[in-house]
């Protein structure tokens, strides 16, 4: 008998998720078990419906990348209450039945907080922010004003303008940027964006000023034609968050769930309890990694990219990886 | 003209639509029991008229008096409730319920329960309609998928089915069969001796003389005169729909030509 | 093969909905099969019927929105809003009062959320009949101020949990009624339909109308029963989880046999909920005034104001009616979740439109039933829950379920074409 | 005050257009106050006409369709699905054929885009034409469809930059057209106004018709020559950044002087291509059969088919049209954007039709400008990109947005109710 | 009756909606420059018959032929393409567009560029309006403000504006006034003359005696039978109508009564 394991992603929008994606589904597979999915479209209940069917299909382990972190938990509950084994996915089910794997969302706003602030360290701010439905847009900005606070009660940085971006969309923080510009007459001179598909309609905002590569460019996930952006010079930072290490590791422990395995006895498993409400829930931390065009190397020497992808239109000696 | 005992006046009333006077300064009234035939040539204006005083439009000017009381008529609501009664030219049915429904529109017949009495509204509808259109069948079907003439029978049912004071007729019969036409004339014979007022609109000049009292003439939105019936010929009367000529018998309007 | 169909249509079946049952039954067993067997089963099937209740809720008024040749954009939001306050409420306002899990907390939310919507619902409804402002405009304006507002009512936070008596509305364990009062629900439907057709068959004779023949009245009714008899026995042939069962009984003091107990889940509370509203609203749309005049306004806007009818404050008490509704449906997916988050109904006014426009509203207005609309909600959701049982790849499941969507309104189409 | 109201009702203006104009001044100087004078700025003008081409250009067929009682939920999925393959065509087929930054590639991306829009268009239309099925079904299924391929065409990837001599298409400094460019384009719209006018003139009088005084007719010109020339000065008053003037004039082989120098924007190449699309939409609405018989359709579908209009076929090519202007958004937003990603055109079906309906389509059909389409689409960038500058926050922007909406469309009714 | 020289032949045509039959077992024919006049009271099934003809609905069984020719007509534009323009009784106009454009709608006329000539079509409209109805003034208004009789008139000068062969005319002066319908009544003799064949639904018996060669008369949806003109009077022709009665002078259909 096969093994099934259920996975219900929150939407399929941002181009990580196909990587993560590809990664659960070649460790659950490899394993001999059978990978079944449900998209829930950015809706709370839609996915409350998917882990349902997931769980009517006979799903012996989940692997939930949680929509919204409150709303989820009757799905949870109906899973413990079969017996089910469940993986919080990325973002934080606080709920000590099920395990939790995931990159620390707040560290990845304070490095792409680092990396905007080590090249000014002084001046106007703009803060693309993330949708304001996603939880994990907070976590980002928190982790943001954790690093940038000093600065700005000092004066150094001043906030000259801060959005949410509706539903992520890359048009939508370009327009928004666009306006920040014209408010601020093209003085700004940093940009945390929340991740790689608002980098880009910042950078495309930019650009049509001239200022695209004088203006430090934050973005998260290491979208390919960001790591392309980063080698142009255009933008700063992408935080990397190897999907790919998260998607194994998620598949793998959700099989050693299913097998009977106590979450206790998961290699290298964690006991975190710094959530909102101070739940010690077992878990597994990967790390992030600050990709600027110095450390370029790191995710083309890691299979993430290739070499030609990056560099496609990097003048020669702009940037040490292309050569 | 204006009387005493008249029941409904209306007196200098004007509408345009973007610049067009489609009523211009019309006077007319009409006493109770008694049948006054709207005529004249397409587009002179006699529905417009008639529409003000069933409250589908408000005039631009003029006065209307109900029971020699002005009176403001707003909406149909208004007009319903001074007792004025309409048969549409466009019939006005709603075309996707049935002819009960559409007889009782606004004055459904309720259970004792508070709930629509269908039974009742379709029994009462079949008796009307029984006199109407002996050859009407089509009760359970939306009057959409109605014949032309049955559409009419549907319209003038409602009309006649409850107590008007005044009834307004635009072109009632103008899609009946000659059977159908007959009983029409017969209930306005009828309706006029229970002392209802009647305005009658028909391109019929030989109804019209039949079944009215006076007659009024209207030409490109202006009164061209008044008259009683008795006084005037046909021929006179074609004479005043299509010159705006008023001959010695009537009295002239404001749209008499010189 | 004449005289069956002679028989067949003494039935007087409503052609319409027997299109649309066609093409539910044909989704249903093609995801039977495609899914080895796990779509047909008392627990899928349990659990579709809660995830429709919502929407289902939602698609009645919409339904008399549409007739009324208007549109109403904003419910999703609505039932956003209206969440957080429900949320709030049960979570903050009430207990601030009486304290948590007081017995009063789930009736008082209860009742903030219906006259809330309604509210809302008539304030928009007045924008649109007083004002004269095209519905679409004001309901769209309305979707993006009411999620604003259920952003702002706590800044974005999720509100969790809720009141334990709350929670039952949402289904769940909790809102499982077990198979004793399942059946009485059962008997009670069956006696109300007998009652139903005997007092209509018995006026309609009385006026000397036609009736349908004994036999085919009988069958009718043994049709209905039937139905409601075989949804009894497939919620009670879904057993709670022994997990849960067991804590029941160790709870009650027993001890947990050897081999498990069977303790069935019975109808869900949400469910019936949306069967007394389904049942309200068609009441309403048959057999009262408003319900006619709605009809009436779609029918001819003009001729229903000719005939004295007040048609803007009949518009008004439409999109307040959705709105109350959109309240109701607020609580079942908030008591569903066990939270109250912001984005709650979001794109849920896309899934009400589209149920009733596939259970046969149409846009231009007049047309529409209630039972229509709850089939098409019933068929969007199980296209959608559907395809996450095939095994198809979440990113392709959406173009599954548009394919299939647009055959089965064809399929339907036909069927009701031919009917002529 | 007679006489001055006579000599304004001989120009004949559209009160309609009017009551637009008025609601945008107001929302415009209301935004300029509030954001202290950086609204009313050739700089963020030049921004707004930018950022509205992509849904104007869309909101040309939208107006169709709902002239036709019908609706396009389609478009934000489709100019996503078009968007992606328009990126995947320059990145990859097109330079695995002849190489990057081929002189041809931009072309044939757009004919690509053009076309592949309306061959989906026209395949959704001939769906709703032939097969009867309700447009709102078809085109949420495209929703649902178009959606989950613009993902499958990369796998959710972004692709990016574009072909360098696609860019200009988006805007942007390499799409603006400079201040020469600009007066040429300037006076040939002025040429083209005052020929339109005096033929329709010289031919009205030949066939005997009524005509405006000739000093109404010469004002009228005046007035929307002003326009133009208006439009240009703003658009040249906007000078390009220092930085990027620098590099241009260095480029040139010039010398950059202590003082700067001012390079105009001028017109941007998006905003000219939704102007062209717009006149071309509307001669094909007034000045075609195809047009003729889309009004025909909406006024009376019945009469419509008894005339002998094969009304199918022109609604299958308003579905095509539609699905042809996608296309052309689609290659704005991502030569704008310089990126395809798959979630391009996320809820513009929203803001398309909004566009229409506040532009004063009745979604009964029947009644719909273009020219009223594309004010729509502007009042509502010009509600969202202004609210980013007066520094309110997203959630409550939208109470703003959609309160503001409500309001315009509600004076804008009343002018119109007072026009009788 | 199956003449070698008739225009139209319609055998054995029958159309039921929802169970009830409309149109049962018809059959009829007409020649050239020939008036036809179609009789029956209201529900009859008469523009339900001519419908069948025009291509507005599909018989469910019967055959028609053109010209003594088979021919299938699926919609509209066939029976267009056989020569065949109806007047229908419900006028079937655009109404959010002006006279002129519903006048020419299916058969613009096109300027040298391929654009639409409105001109052309306005000042031809207006002169065909100019004969039928010469108060008619609003060419720039949408149908839809137009009176009743005026908006009659647009749909009479709609299917005579184009070379007819064969020509329907439901009920076409239902809602005109006497000039005006004396003009179609000119017009009909005209077009007789000119070798048109005429179906004339109509109510008014006179204008039928007047006008028709021959009459045809329906019942319940069944032909009672039909008749020249001078071999029956008009009481007879009441008797079919409202008793189905058929006289000697007239050749008995399938719903003649025994
Ligand atoms: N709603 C409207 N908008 C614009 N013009 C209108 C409107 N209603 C009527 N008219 C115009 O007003 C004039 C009078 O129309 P009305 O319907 O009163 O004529 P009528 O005398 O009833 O004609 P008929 O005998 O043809 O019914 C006509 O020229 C008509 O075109
Ligand atoms: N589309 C339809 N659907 C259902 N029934 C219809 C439809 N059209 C006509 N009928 C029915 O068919 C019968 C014949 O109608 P038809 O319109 O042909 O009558 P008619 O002889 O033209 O009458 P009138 O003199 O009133 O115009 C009527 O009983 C009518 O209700
Ligand atoms: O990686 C990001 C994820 O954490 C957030 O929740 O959604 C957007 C993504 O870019
Ligand atoms: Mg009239
Ligand atoms: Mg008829």
């Amino acid at each position: 008998q096969k093994v099934t394991v259920g996975v219900s992603w929150s939407n399929f929008q941002e181009e990580r998720w196909k990587t993560d994606e590809a990664a659960i589904k070649a460790a659950i597979e490899k394993a001999g078990g059978t990978y079944l999915s449900a998209d829930a479209q950015s809706s709370p209940a839609k996915q409350l419906t998917d882990v349902e069917s997931l769980i009517a299909r006979g799903a012996k382990a989940l692997i939930v990348l949680a929509q919204d972190t409150e709303a989820i938990r009757p799905a949870i509950e109906k899973a413990v209450n079969e017996g089910i084994a469940v993986v919080g996915y990325d973002r934080l089910i606080e709920n000590p039945q099920a395990f939790y794997i995931t990159f620390d969302n707040r560290e990845v706003g304070r490095m792409q907080a680092r990396a905007v602030f080590a090249e000014k360290p002084k001046g106007n701010y703009v803060f693309i922010k993330g949708s304001s439905t996603d939880p994990n847009a907070d976590f980002l900005f928190a982790g943001a004003m954790d690093v940038l606070k000093d600065a700005m009660s000092k004066g150094d940085i001043k906030n000259v303008g801060e959005a949410y971006t509706d539903q992520w969309l890359p048009a939508n923080a370009q327009r928004n940027m666009e306006q920040f510009l014209t408010k601020n007459n093209n003085k700004v001179d940093g940009v945390v964006a929340a991740n790689d598909g608002t980098a880009g309609g910042v950078v495309a905002a930019l650009s049509a000023q001239g200022l695209a590569g004088s203006v430090p460019v934050s973005g998260q996930d290491g979208d390919k034609a960001a790591l392309n952006r980063v080698a142009l010079g255009t933008q700063t930072v992408s935080v990397w968050k190897d999907a790919r290490e998260l998607g194994r590791v998620a598949a793998e422990t959700a099989l050693l769930l299913a097998s009977g395995k106590k979450m206790t006895e998961v290699p290298g498993v964690v006991t975190f309890s710094e959530g909102p409400k101070k739940q010690p829930m077992q878990s597994l931390f990967l790390k992030p990694q600050p990709i600027t065009k110095d450390n370029l190397d790191t995710v083309i020497n890691a299979g993430w990219v290739t070499k030609d992808v990056v560099c496609q239109g990097v003048p020669k000696g702009k940037t040490k990886v292309c050569g | 003209m204006s009387e005493a005992n008249s029941l409904v006046e209306m007196r200098g009333i004007s509408i345009a639509f973007g610049g067009i006077k489609a009523v211009d300064d019309v006077s007319i009234d009409l006493r109770p029991g008694e049948v006054v035939g709207l005529l004249g040539h397409n587009g002179a204006g006699k529905s417009t008229l008639i529409k003000i005083l069933s409250g589908a439009y408000r005039a631009d000017s003029g006065e209307i008096k109900v029971n020699g009381l002005p009176v403001e008529i707003r909406n149909p609501r208004d007009a319903k409730e001074f007792g004025i009664e309409t048969i549409y030219q466009t019939l006005a049915l709603a075309d996707n319920v049935d002819a009960a429904a559409n007889v009782f529109l606004g004055r459904e017949i309720m259970t004792r329960w508070g709930t629509l009495d269908d039974s009742e509204m379709e029994a009462q509808t079949r008796k009307v309609m029984g006199r109407l259109n002996p050859h009407f069948r089509r009760f359970k079907e939306p009057v959409v998928a109605l014949s032309g003439g049955q559409r009419q029978s549907v319209a003038i049912a409602r009309a006649i089915h409850f107590n008007a004071r005044v009834l307004i007729m635009d072109e009632p019969t103008a899609a009946l069969g000659p059977a159908e036409t007959k009983q029409v004339a017969d209930l306005v014979v009828q309706l006029k001796r229970e002392g209802i007022g009647i305005f009658l609109i028909s391109h019929d000049i030989h109804d019209v003389f039949d079944l009215a009292d006076r007659i009024a003439v209207m030409k490109n939105g202006r009164l061209v005169g008044t008259a009683k019936v008795s006084d005037v010929t046909k021929d006179e009367v074609l004479g005043m729909i299509i010159l705006g000529k008023c001959p010695p018998g009537a009295t002239p309007g404001p749209g008499a030509s010189a | 093969m004449g005289a069956l169909k002679a028989r067949f249509e003494a039935l007087e079946l409503n052609g319409r909905m027997l299109g649309m049952l066609a093409a539910l039954a044909v989704i249903w067993i093609v995801f039977d099969i495609v899914s080895g067997g796990a779509f047909l089963t008392p627990r899928n099937l349990w659990n579709l019927s809660v995830q429709t209740a919502s929407i289902s809720v939602m698609a009645c008024g919409m339904v008399l929105i549409i007739v009324t040749r208007s549109i109403d954009l904003s419910v999703g939001s609505l039932l956003g809003f209206v969440a957080m306050i429900v949320g709030v409420a049960q979570a903050q306002w009430l207990p601030a009062i009486w304290g948590f899990e007081h017995p009063l907390t789930w009736i008082v939310a209860v009742l903030i959320a219906v006259s809330l919507g309604a509210f809302i619902g008539a304030v928009q409804g007045a924008i649109i009949a007083y004002l004269a402002v095209p519905s679409f405009v004001v309901t769209l304006a309305g979707l993006l101020v009411w999620r604003g507002a259920a952003w702002w009512t706590t800044s974005g936070q999720t509100i969790a949990p809720m009141d334990s008596r709350f929670k039952p509305i949402g289904g769940g364990i909790e809102g499982a009624l077990g198979d004793s009062a399942s059946w009485v629900i059962a008997i009670l439907a069956i006696a109300l339909i007998v009652l139903f057709r005997f007092l209509t068959r018995r006026r309609h004779k009385a006026f000397g109308f036609a009736v349908r023949p004994a036999w085919a009245e009988a069958a009718l009714i043994g049709l209905l029963a039937a139905s409601v008899i075989a949804a009894t026995l497939i919620v009670n042939a879904y057993p709670l989880p022994p997990g849960i069962a067991r804590r029941m009984i160790e709870a009650a003091g027993g001890t947990w046999p050897e081999g498990g107990v069977f303790i069935s889940h019975g109808f869900a509370v949400p469910v019936l909920i949306a069967a007394v509203v389904g049942v309200a609203v068609t009441f309403l749309a048959k057999r009262t005034r408003f319900g006619r005049y709605i009809f009436a306004i779609g029918g001819n806007p003009e001729a229903a104001k000719l005939s004295g009818i007040n048609t803007k404050r009949t518009l008004m008490g439409v999109f307040a009616l959705m709105g109350g509704l959109a309240g109701i449906a607020a609580c079942i997916s908030t008591a569903r979740l066990n939270a109250a988050t912001n984005s709650a109904g979001t794109l849920d006014e896309l899934y009400v439109i589209a149920s009733a426009v596939i259970g046969g509203a149409s846009l231009a207005g007049g047309s529409g039933t209630i039972v229509g609309a709850m089939l098409g909600a019933l068929v969007m959701q199980s296209l959608q829950s559907g395809m996450v049982l095939t095994g198809v790849d979440a990113p392709l499941q959406n173009i599954v379920v548009g394919l299939v969507l647009v055959v089965a309104v064809w399929v339907d189409t036909i069927y009701r074409g031919r009917a002529k």
